[in-house]
């Protein structure tokens, strides 16, 4: 399934528009808080544009882009983040996920679950991004000779 | 296993047309969903976090705990999937 | 009744179970092993005997462990009954381990680690039966006993031997759900199922759900006292290496069954309520029914080990009699032949060990002219089934006396006559081993050629045990005393 | 009578679905077919779910200013966080599934469950 | 504000997602970190234990928001229990997994511990959760990482696992299902808000729909009978390590999710007197004992006797909750911690033999008491422990269930369990005169004879000597702990 995509328009294309559609994943992750949107969709769309890159580019392009071994690390960093954000405020006194307790004391209390919001959000984009890729390279590299 | 399984589908059925009477309507402003724990997140989700679309806040802040969960899910969902079809080398089961 | 917390019968317990481990431990060095099974048994003797001065001055040594279930110790106590168990199933201990050490190496037997570990843990649950304090505690060792006497039936690992194993534990772990049931049941309804003299129990239920405890506990434990028609598990468990049948089969076990009876009707029901229920009238129809049958059936046996099986089995009988009879004397009779019967049978199945051992013999039809080779061995049997037949002045006739007794006090003269007949019947299946043995001739055994010490001092021992407790009952231990102190109290604690 | 059968009808499309998706698992035979059997129906429940969320006369979960705050101008936001939550599951487990099927049919040649266990009989 | 309650959930996460990250670094990192997380496990479940026992239930706003709104942790005595289970059996089989794994199934390995631990994560995030949607979703994480686990087998694993995957799922359903209704009658997600609020919707088919879809979810979850068809299957073709941990947890958590519905949600009344919803599930439990029983005794191989006799198992669970008062209740929970221990020791023996000798048939143990003696002596133990032979943990729980049942007055009930113990001892002495009493057979006779090395056999011997230890001291356990769970049974 991962393999170079014959033809100049598909690859040109693709190659155009895979940041278009990572651009479009950031507005949708921080989006979130004023329209649909949020973590999974934006996760969704970068894991998206990843594919397009493994279906249009081939192994040797798409691996070096976005290594094989990556999805494992964002989807662990992304879960991190979101694990660590809770623990912030524990560290501080506060219930796990309390935002208002994050260690930036200037905020005021819904300024902080504002940004709280946003990080955790981008914590799970990264282990919806990372995951789905992982689940594509497993089961893409399996299904070549299927 | 077979007269198990539409056993068990019988019993579903019958259990859920036999609900639907007691079930509030379909859009019901009254139904006790929308009276009792959603009102209060309509009311205090934009002064609580500053954020407008309910669902983000609600399901961020209010229920974050259960978002962390679900990205619990998708990264066991990585996991397992990759723990599934992990094959060593030469050390094809087949 | 004083209390006095005591450690002694936690520790008269917990020997032979610690000595279970070193034998385990030293499996490769058979003479510490035998060194480690001959030094618990003394020390287990000498702990139970180390507390019958306080007994007989009418304290009871107890102690309470910690809680097994709400409101439940493992709680053990030293009460005359007890006593009287734990001294004859001890002392029998002792003479066992050294006539097992002559047999296991005259045999040359396999896996004697595992039988001598097997044997110490037998006897700690036999003794946790006897100075248990209340039903869970008597139910725990209960079940132990039942599982660590398995690999002793199976010792000989032949398929004889296997089905035996199998139908050992069919008989008694269906015996033991019964009476889990019946323990459950009775806890259920009087709380903590603490014994007391005279018994707990009335009031506590309808008659008619008590009857229905009351045969449950029957039941159960009437599947190892070898009640007919539960019996059958105890003659096929006769393949087992004769010590084992000597002490297990004979003392400990199945005593320990008749023992849970005695503790039932005494201790849990009491005397009178056992009346109130109408439970005597088929228990005493099972017991004499027992009695009589398995003595016809003993006269039909050729092997000589089952045939001291069958009778075995009728002399459980007697003592299971002496009990449901509910009169004083007949407690004394059945109690006494506790006693009386483990010294008597004892002897008797050493005797058939060693007459396996030396002589490869094991049926009755070719033991003539067995006399010359083994006469001291054979006088021992000669005098011990005197005893059972229940001539005087060997020990049989005293507890036969009592029951005797026990049959007019009660009125019922039936058994009385069941007694009698019984008493014939042991003569006929008994009498003729010694007889063929003594008088007939053949050509096989001609030189004086005795069993090895280490058997011999045991048979001559347990045989004049027999005579001995025959001629003064309350010579060395005391034993009619606590008879007579257990009769009293049961049957004057009113409940 | 209108408003009655508005008020029932997705309801027992939400069953039918829901039969659908059960049979689809308990009574297929290809495995596949029931991993698909198993999307209808958790998708039916999503289905439940969201229309349990609906309310006459109100939009849709995000403040509009002009609105306000009342309850009653506005959807009930927790039934979409419980789906979305719950749709993220159904993903993970069909990912799962998927990964399942292929090593199955990489072992078997087949995802026909009858033929998936005379293969393993024969292999065996 | 009271930590205790988030630290085991959250700490298995963590751990398991720096388990990833060491283990992308370096493989035995992996490993190293997954065993730190799951040691960390079992002092912080304990500490809750004591922590509860002494000062009563913790509850815990997560995000700080109070009950109906945010989700609430409740770290109450059977919560705490549960724990302490989860976390205990969880350490010991991850000890046990590092030879049995990469003897069995060596190139799972890397990323099988962070799996595990995820499993624990879940599992333990069902027990302290106070939420009904919360418990979902930890639901579905121990649910991924079970079919993950089960999986990774050889032969017929990915099958069975996947055949388990869809029933799961169905459950998991329908159990989300029953959620949704009681959502939209009572408006809330809450337990203790929803039991609030159920009283007045008592005679409300919803809620009674609720009820049957949970239960008939959570039976699937937990192999109730008739609903067990998947288990025997999944157990026998995994690892032995992930079978090791898989059964003694996953379907007792089940068992315990039920028995919070039971006390804490609908309420005892509403189950066991208007509904005759919980008599329903003893009778099939009763089914249950009787056909796990018959059917391990036909089986020839080991684990799926085992597999077998575990459905039969955690009927007694499911019993103990259909006796419907506090003593059968406290059977019931007894016995998940017993079973825990006795079948978690005895797939580990399962898992040892196979080191060993290679196979797990029945004709093969032949022999084996001399050939690996510890191993057997503990599969000896936790065998007479399964026929509930006293001292060891498994009588008492028979005890504390025949005495719930007499307390009932339900005698089938009791003639029942009394008769399972009978039919258990038929297949568990068939193998152990096997074990001791045959001579070796040929195969084996070749191999080394030697208990499987320390890693694996320290944690069979530890749960071995657990099934012995938690009979004396069950007493305690009762008194201190189950009994607390059980009171609010008695008082309605």
């Amino acid at each position: 399934m991962i393999h170079r995509y014959q033809g100049v328009v598909v690859e040109l294309v693709s190659r155009a528009v895979v940041p278009a559609i990572q651009v479009f994943a950031l507005y949708i992750i921080t989006h979130g808080h004023y329209s649909p949107g949020g973590g999974f969709q934006g996760g969704a769309l970068l894991a998206a544009s990843i594919l397009l890159l493994r279906f249009t580019q081939g192994r040797k392009e798409s691996y070096r882009r976005f290594p094989p071994g990556a999805g494992f690390a964002l989807a662990a960093l992304g879960l991190l983040i979101f694990l660590l954000v809770g623990l912030a405020s524990v560290a501080r006194g506060g219930s796990f996920l309390d935002y208002a307790y994050l260690p930036w004391p200037w905020a005021s209390p819904e300024t902080l679950r504002y940004y709280g919001i946003l990080v955790v959000e981008a914590g799970i984009a990264l282990t919806v991004w990372g995951t789905l890729v992982v689940v594509f390279d497993q089961v893409g590299t399996r299904t070549r000779d299927v | 296993m077979k007269a198990l399984a539409l056993a068990i589908l019988g019993i579903f059925l019958v259990v859920l047309l036999y609900a639907e009477g007691d079930l509030p309507d379909r859009g019901d402003p009254e139904a006790p969903a929308s009276m009792h724990v959603s009102p209060y997140y309509i009311e205090r989700s934009l002064s609580d976090t500053r954020t407008p679309n309910l669902v983000t806040a609600v399901l961020a802040d209010y229920r974050g705990y259960d978002t962390l969960g679900e990205t619990v899910v998708i990264f066991a969902a990585g996991l397992a999937s990759a723990l599934v079809l992990l094959r060593g080398r030469g050390n094809r089961d087949t | 009744m004083d209390t006095l917390v005591s450690t002694g019968p936690l520790a008269a317990i917990a020997v032979s179970l610690v000595a279970a481990g070193l034998i385990v431990l030293s499996g490769k060095r058979p003479n510490v092993r035998e060194g480690v099974t001959i030094l618990a048994a003394l020390l287990k003797f000498g702990i139970v005997l180390s507390l019958l001065p306080r007994v007989l001055v009418g304290q009871t040594p107890e102690v309470a462990l910690f809680e097994i279930s709400p409101g439940i110790s493992l709680a053990l106590r030293a009460d005359p009954l007890g006593m009287l168990f734990a001294l004859s199933a001890s002392f029998l201990w002792v003479l066992t381990s050294f006539y097992s050490i002559g047999y296991m190496r005259g045999l040359g037997e396999h896996k004697q680690t595992r039988y001598f570990a097997s044997f110490a843990v037998c006897m700690s649950a036999t003794i946790g039966i006897a100075f248990a304090a209340n039903l869970l505690t008597l139910f725990l060792f209960y079940e132990v006993l039942t599982i660590a006497t398995y690999p002793l039936v199976v010792h000989k690992e032949t398929p004889e031997a296997m089905a035996a194993g199998r139908k050992y534990l069919a008989y008694l772990l269906t015996g033991g759900v019964v009476l889990l049931l019946a323990v459950a049941w009775t806890v259920a309804v009087a709380g903590s199922g603490e014994f007391v003299p005279g018994g707990f129990l009335r009031g506590a239920a309808d008659h008619g759900a008590l009857l229905a405890v009351f045969l449950l506990f029957f039941l159960g434990f009437g599947v190892k006292g070898a009640v007919m028609p539960l019996h059958s598990w105890l003659p096929s468990a006769m393949v087992a290496p004769t010590p084992v049948s000597a002490l297990l089969h004979a003392v400990a076990v199945v005593k320990a069954g008749v023992f849970g009876i005695a503790r039932v009707v005494g201790f849990v029901f009491g005397p009178d309520l056992v009346g109130d229920i109408g439970a005597v009238p088929l228990a005493s129809l099972l017991v004499g029914a027992t009695i009589l049958i398995s003595s016809l059936l003993a006269l039909r046996q050729d092997n000589l080990k089952l045939r001291l099986a069958y009778s075995t089995i009728g002399h459980l009988s007697y003592i299971v009699m002496g009990v449901v009879l509910l009169a004083p004397s007949a407690w004394t009779g059945g109690l006494f032949h506790i006693v009386t019967h483990g010294a008597m049978k004892i002897t008797l199945f050493f005797v058939a060990g060693a007459i396996y051992v030396k002589a490869h013999v094991e049926r009755v039809s070719e033991l003539d002219g067995l006399g010359r080779q083994m006469p001291l061995t054979l006088a021992a049997f000669a005098l011990a089934s005197l005893g059972l037949a229940g001539l005087p002045p060997i020990a049989g006739f005293l507890s036969k006396w009592y029951l005797a007794q026990g049959t007019v006090e009660s009125g019922e003269m039936v058994f009385l006559a069941l007694l009698l007949l019984s008493g014939l019947l042991n003569a006929a299946y008994l009498f003729p081993i010694p007889i063929r043995a003594f008088l007939l001739t053949s050509e096989r055994f001609r030189r004086f050629d005795e069993a090895h010490v280490l058997m011999l001092a045991p048979i001559l021992l347990a045989g004049a045990l027999s005579l001995l407790l025959g001629l003064a009952p309350n010579a060395l231990f005391h034993f009619f005393t606590l008879i007579s102190r257990t009769a009293a109290s049961v049957m004057g604690g009113g409940g | 009578m209108f408003e009655e059968f508005l008020g029932r009808y997705p309801y027992f499309m939400t069953v039918i679905l829901l039969a659908i998706g059960l049979y689809g698992m308990v009574a297929k035979r290809n495995l596949l077919k029931k991993a698909i059997g198993m999307s209808i129906f958790q998708s039916a429940i999503f289905l439940f779910f969201i229309q349990g969320g609906a309310k006459w006369g109100a939009t849709v979960p995000v403040i509009d200013p002009q609105r306000g705050m009342d309850p009653a101008q506005y959807m009930n936001p927790l039934p979409h966080v419980l789906i979305l939550t719950a749709i993220v599951v159904s993903v993970a487990t069909t990912g799962v599934s998927l990964a399942l099927l292929l090593t199955i049919y990489q072992r078997y040649r087949t995802l026909d469950e009858k033929q998936v266990l005379e293969e393993a009989r024969r292999k065996a | 504000m009271n930590q205790l309650p988030l630290l085991l959930p959250v700490s298995f996460l963590l751990f398991s997602v720096i388990s990833v990250l060491a283990g992308i670094w370096r493989r035995d990192l992996g490993y190293l970190a997954a065993l730190v997380g799951a040691a960390a496990g079992v002092p912080l479940a304990i500490w809750g234990l004591f922590r509860v026992l002494s000062q009563g239930t913790v509850r815990y706003h997560l995000g700080g928001w109070p009950p109906p709104f945010g989700i609430e942790y409740v770290l109450d005595p059977l919560a705490a229990f549960m724990a302490s289970i989860i976390a205990a059996i969880g350490l010991l089989v991850l000890v046990y997994a590092r030879r049995s794994i990469d003897h069995e199934v060596p190139e799972k390995a890397p990323l099988l511990y962070p799996v595990a631990l995820l499993l624990l994560a879940g599992l333990t995030g069902i027990v302290v959760t106070g939420d009904l949607f919360n418990l979902f979703v930890f639901l579905e994480i121990a649910s991924l990482s079970a079919y993950a686990l089960l999986a990774s087998g050889r032969g017929l694993a990915p099958l069975a696992a996947f055949r388990y995957l869809i029933l799961g799922t169905m459950a998991g359903s329908f159990y989300l299902l029953g959620v949704g209704f009681i959502y939209f009658s009572t408006g809330s997600l809450n337990m203790a808000d929803v039991a609030e609020r159920m009283p007045p919707l008592y005679e409300s088919r919803v809620l009674l729909a609720a009820a049957v879809l949970m239960v008939l979810g959570l039976g699937l979850k937990m192999a109730l009978f008739p609903l067990h068809p998947w288990l025997p299957d999944a157990y026998t073709y995994a690892p032995s390590a992930v079978t090791g941990l898989i059964a003694p947890l996953m379907t007792k958590v089940a068992g315990y999710v039920l028995i919070r519905l039971f006390l804490d949600v609908f309420g005892p009344s509403y189950l066991r007197d208007t509904v005759p919803v919980i008599a329903a599930i003893g009778w099939l439990a009763a089914g249950g004992i009787v056909v796990g029983s018959v059917m391990a005794i036909a089986q020839r191989d080991f684990r799926r006797m085992l597999a077998y006799s575990s459905v039969s198992q955690v009927a007694y669970v499911a019993l103990g909750l259909g006796l419907g008062n506090p003593v059968g209740l406290i059977g019931a929970l007894l016995h998940i911690l017993n079973h825990a221990f006795m079948k978690g020791c005895l797939f580990l023996v399962a898992g040892g033999v196979r080191y060993r000798v290679g196979v797990w048939d029945l004709p093969h143990f032949a022999g084996l008491g001399r050939h690996m003696p510890w191993t057997m002596a503990a599969f000896t133990v936790a065998a007479l422990g399964m026929i509930g032979i006293p001292p060891t943990a498994g009588f008492f729980s028979k005890w504390y269930l025949v005495q719930g049942g007499i307390a009932a007055g339900n005698w089938a009930f009791v003639a029942i369990i009394l008769a399972s113990s009978l039919l258990t001892a038929v297949y568990f002495f068939r193998v152990l005169e096997r074990v001791y009493t045959s001579p070796l057979s040929p195969e084996v006779a070749t191999s080394r004879g030697s208990d499987p090395p320390p890693g694996m056999l320290g944690p069979i011997l530890i749960l071995a000597g657990g099934v012995l230890v938690l009979g004396i001291i069950n007493s305690i356990i009762v008194t201190q702990v189950l009994e607390k769970v059980a009171s609010s049974l008695s008082g309605s």
